[in-house]
């Protein structure tokens, strides 16, 4: 087995899509020097840069994917969807609905997310749960190189709008780019298994909408997604010297929920811990607490996100993001 | 090739009857919501949808119909997508102003604006899936103030894509005359954003269709998008049942509901003085004023009458034409207005 | 008591408003003849009309209200926040954080929200659960002409980004302009008590946050907000005949949600029916959900939203939108 | 009252001095994330900045520094904001691109384009609130793409706002072109909003003062905005620690790690014909042959320098002032490291 780094992976797995598939382009902001590597391979015909016009190309993507194109759309920052959401909002989304289920636009907006390289609060939200409140859109949020590439074949193989997430603390390109500058006296919290691991000699889609379940564990479930899914294995792991027995989910995909799978982790240990970068209120915490509630399941329950617009400074970010502390104390909370 | 007028005329006054039959519709509460005629504005419309081909695409706005009618989609589903029938264009789920037909390559959106972004990534998607072929934008002035419209003309611009930008001047953003929040000139505008420009008078259904064949012929051709300033009027006002028309038709009846809260307004304790207040007073009365003198309400810029007027010197085939139009959007909204399927 | 219209009483407690802070400015798309009212006592200098550059105007009134004045921006319809997301999501919303607590954009964004006139899915979103998903924003989704005037008295006393939804169903003068154009063919199932009711003579703020308990019941706790609350309260009604009694809660307030006012009222009844008009996920109804059971408190749950893009037939846009029968059904179901 | 250059050179001085210590702090890995300085802008920042006076505003870009220390903000702040310390400028909490400082009206976003907008909303408060006061927005050249920006102009023009928009042109956005993206001109489409039009080389303070100095009396005196188009360099490329500066740098170093996986994609199997993967090489190489020749790595091109070549036939004035900023800085420094207060 081969192994990757993270956005590694997901060009590779996008490389091998568009060596079959010549319908494929890509671009956005810098992208001839960002895929340089696609570049060479695919021609500046298939892979091309913007003008800081976001609204302009990702509604120009929704429609060439429309059209037959299937358009990878990179963005800078999700924080920046906020300059063209519309195209998400009102058009991506509600194509397929509107034209009776006769028409879809299967663009792949891929988009980096996430924090913890102090980059300040409009530089590192996720916002997975505000993209996954409407409906008609897929969001993807991988965890590890294999997932990156795996759900990034699906991505391109999928029939609708698809928003590819990207973490920047498991992305070794972004996060020199970004954090780094190449620097020695800078040291972020990388999670290993997320930023290199295992990958398939040959890419194969990893399905929508399946969870996956990174740790089996009886007494609590910690349900989270990218780097939340890291932090969380390891105060599972210091968890375990208390005895106290932490399972934890990684979703893998934020919409469409993995609604089963949720439900069978929590309805075993009835114990339910969301670990959610993204914005606590009226997200993702929220919603898997009303699919467990829905099912008839009851539970304990609590959430470690993040609340506040995220700080600047490393320490007051390290203690507004997830962390393995808090995660710890939340567990030890729903044990009592 | 220059056009055919008799054919213009056919397309025009196609959508001119059905639109008349929707307005009735819409009167006899059987259509729903906002509805935006283009009644006014079919000279443009028919003068550019006659370039088409197969393989083009078109972006529409609030304003589709008539465009999606020339363009050939049919006008039974059409009708039934208005009355929100479940076999309607779009299975009822889009109506008017979520006309889409994959068929056509023609996507509506309500988003004022969202017309430029639809037509460049169309173009694009033609740059490599369909040389040759065109995406329209059709859009109003009003639009031309949205950022992610004037975006798309640079977009355009610098991927040189086969984009014919379209902007039916009406002079009007629902109340507000675009005069007044619009600077600079919108021709300017769009050479600032590196595209061509080329204006006419789009009561004048031939010089639409020249224009839009140059244009279109240059897209064609690889040489990049332009952008068409064609002035019009839109007879109905915004939207049916616009409050400005009504008062225009029926002051008597209108103006008290308007005219009592305004004066008890004006003359409450707290507030302005009675300079500002009366300043105020005058740009409400102006708005009234020159919706009735607008010539949105003068039928002499009707585009359909006028190019009627140069045919009737074949009297015999114009109302023979007149005639079997009638006939099909008769046949049309009875087809149309026949039971839902369940 | 006065009795009022709905946008009359908003109109109206804005004008004392006006009256008395002359930092008080209105602007947006048509406002000099959607507020002429306005127009003539306060004059052209404070109703501005603007371009459809929404982005440009709403960016403007956030700084503007930085630099002192209290704009009141309007927006044509909620849906339209999506070309301009990033004034709330990235500006007004985070300010007072960036500034370390120093400074404040105390603007308040008032948009007519939700559906029931058969405008289609791009015209009748409601997106209160979007937008509170945003830490910094305060959003209010008033139900009654009472409620209407007194929050707009308090949004505009707030010292922060206010959102202050409309809903059109309500609206004597939107749902003329937009969905029956003056005809007398068309009816629409408006709210009685929220379309028209009693006023207080002068203007008190309504407290932001706080929920208002339209109806007390045992059995079924209902939370829900604006044209949802009238739902509500008929389905309720209707379910008496059955011996069910239904509470309803007005949370009037989306963010900052009262909760201390959910818990109480289901820690009652053990039943919680969230009723929201706005997309079922990862908004408000899920959110409600985390809030009862991170108190400990367990209950049987279900909820009545909107699942799907809005469609225009107005028999499919009845099925969509939450109604006095699928309330009842699930009231039902919770019974069970 | 022509500018006094002294003066203009002290402020430019002071902001270069800053940001280079800057640098080494983030060199030293005391500062995090992404970090833009303005050097290389100076000339314009302070020809700007020189012309304002007490309730005048600023909307800042993702430089935003230089702009904030000369317009008098406690640079002690500024540094500890930007090492993240609670009694940092904004509490740590806003970091480099998001500097705010209410008592001198001044507003960072790291979001391109949006200071339009705000500049926009500083302007109107200042027509109601501080008649005679003005609003700048700084931004660069990528910027002038971005819908907001575009359509803030033409608010500022038709609801005439004492705004200057000062677009300080290096040609770059990021690794971008801005001639590759850009289409028709800045000014051009500046008119086309509406708005009047200046150009200047922006490695001039005096030419910038002037030019500033006109349109920002015009704002005062109700004559409406003004887009100032002037030139510049970014020494360190995008940000520190920027790819291509440092490929330009040490390309010894740099270039292994960017040409091997280049070569292996290039060979790999699938994909394009060779002549398009040999036009995306062309592509690549271009892009960091015009980094290594780029001007924004000629010294020639340095405000700082080029003011201070005509200050030096007054040699004595001219150590002492620069002696007496180093030690400010040096002390400003000093000051910002000690210790965290806890
Ligand atoms: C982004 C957005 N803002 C506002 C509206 C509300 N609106 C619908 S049509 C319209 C006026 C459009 O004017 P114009 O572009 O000139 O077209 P016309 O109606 O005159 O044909 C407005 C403001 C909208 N639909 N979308
Ligand atoms: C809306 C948005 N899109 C993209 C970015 C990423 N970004 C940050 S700076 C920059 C380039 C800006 O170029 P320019 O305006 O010329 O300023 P310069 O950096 O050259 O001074 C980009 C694309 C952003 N911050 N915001
Ligand atoms: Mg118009
Ligand atoms: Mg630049």
């Amino acid at each position: 087995m081969r192994s990757m780094l993270f956005t590694q992976a997901i060009d590779d797995a996008l490389a091998q899509a568009m060596a079959d598939n010549p319908r494929i382009i890509l671009f956005g902001e810098d992208i001839p020097l960002l895929r340089r590597n696609l570049l060479v391979r695919f021609g500046p015909g298939r892979v091309r840069g913007t003008p800081i016009s976001e609204s302009a190309f990702l509604g120009a993507g929704v429609a060439a994917a429309m059209a037959g194109l299937r358009p990878v759309v990179e963005m800078y920052m999700v924080d920046f969807l906020g300059v063209c959401a519309d195209a998400l909002l009102n058009h991506a989304s509600k194509i397929e609905a509107f034209s009776g289920g006769k028409w879809t636009a299967p663009v792949v907006v891929r988009v980096p997310c996430g924090g913890g390289y102090g980059d300040g609060g409009q530089h590192e939200q996720s916002l997975w749960g505000w993209l996954a409140h409407i409906p008609g859109l897929t969001v993807l949020v991988p965890s590890t190189p294999a997932d990156g590439g795996g759900l990034m074949l699906a991505a391109l193989q999928h029939d609708g709008p698809v928003i590819f997430l990207e973490h920047k603390l498991l992305s070794e390109t972004w996060l020199e780019f970004l954090g780094s500058g190449a620097r020695s006296t800078v040291q972020y919290d990388v999670p290993a298994d997320g930023a290199k691991g295992p990958v398939p000699q040959n890419w194969e889609p990893v399905p929508i909408g399946k969870a996956f379940l990174r740790r089996a564990g009886g007494d609590v479930t910690i349900v989270s997604v990218g780097v939340g899914v890291h932090r969380a294995l390891e105060a599972a792991q210091a968890l375990e010297t208390e005895g106290i027995s932490v399972g934890v989910l990684d979703l893998r995909t934020v919409s469409p929920l993995d609604n089963a799978a949720v439900r069978e982790v929590v309805a075993l240990t009835g114990r339910l811990l969301v670990v959610d970068e993204d914005y606590e209120g009226f997200g993702l915490s929220g919603e898997l607490s009303a699919v467990v509630l829905e099912a008839g399941i009851s539970c304990k329950y609590a959430r470690v996100c993040t609340q506040t617009t995220i700080p600047y400074a490393r320490q007051l970010e390290d203690q507004t993001l997830p962390s393995k502390l808090r995660i710890c104390a939340g567990v030890r909370q729903l044990m009592q | 090739m220059p056009p055919d007028l008799w054919t213009l005329y056919a397309l025009m006054l196609k959508s001119r009857l059905f639109e008349e039959a929707v307005a009735k519709l819409w009167h006899d509460g059987l259509i729903s919501g906002e509805m935006h005629l283009g009644t006014g504005e079919e000279a443009i419309i028919a003068g550019v949808v006659a370039n088409l081909r197969e393989g083009d695409a078109m972006a529409l706005d609030h304003r589709g119909t008539a465009a999606l009618l020339m363009r050939g989609v049919d006008p039974v589903l059409v009708a039934r997508e208005l009355l929100g029938y479940p076999d309607g264009l779009c299975g009822g789920m889009g109506g008017h102003m979520h006309l889409f037909s994959k068929e056509y390559l023609a996507a509506s959106s309500g988003i004022v604006g969202a017309e430029g972004p639809a037509a460049a990534g169309f173009a694009l998607a033609a740059q490599y899936l369909r040389p040759g072929s065109v995406a329209i934008a059709f859009f109003g002035d009003g639009a031309m103030n949205q950022g992610m419209l004037m975006e798309s003309m640079n977009l355009a611009s610098v991927w040189n894509l086969p984009v014919f930008f379209v902007c039916k001047d009406d002079g009007w953003a629902i109340t507000t005359k675009s005069v007044e929040v619009t600077g600079g000139g919108l021709n300017e505008r769009a050479q600032g954003l590196g595209v061509a420009t080329v204006e006419v008078d789009g009561r004048d259904v031939s010089a639409v269709w020249e224009a839009a064949h140059i244009a279109i012929e240059r897209a064609r051709s690889g040489q990049g998008p332009t952008f068409l300033h064609a002035h019009c009027v839109h007879f109905e006002g915004h939207l049916l049942g616009f409050p400005m028309v009504r008062i225009a038709d029926h002051p008597l009846r209108e103006m008290p509901g308007i005219a009592i809260p305004l004066t008890l307004s004006i003359l409450r304790p707290g507030g302005a003085p009675l300079r500002d207040r009366l300043a105020g007073l005058r740009t409400v009365v102006a708005s009234v004023l020159s919706t009735m003198r607008d010539p949105r309400r003068d039928s002499a810029n009707d585009p359909v009458a006028r190019v009627r007027a140069t045919l009737e010197s074949v009297p015999v085939r114009l109302h023979e034409l007149e005639d079997q139009s009638q006939k099909e959007i008769d046949h049309v909204f009875a087809s149309a207005l026949m039971e839902v399927p369940s």
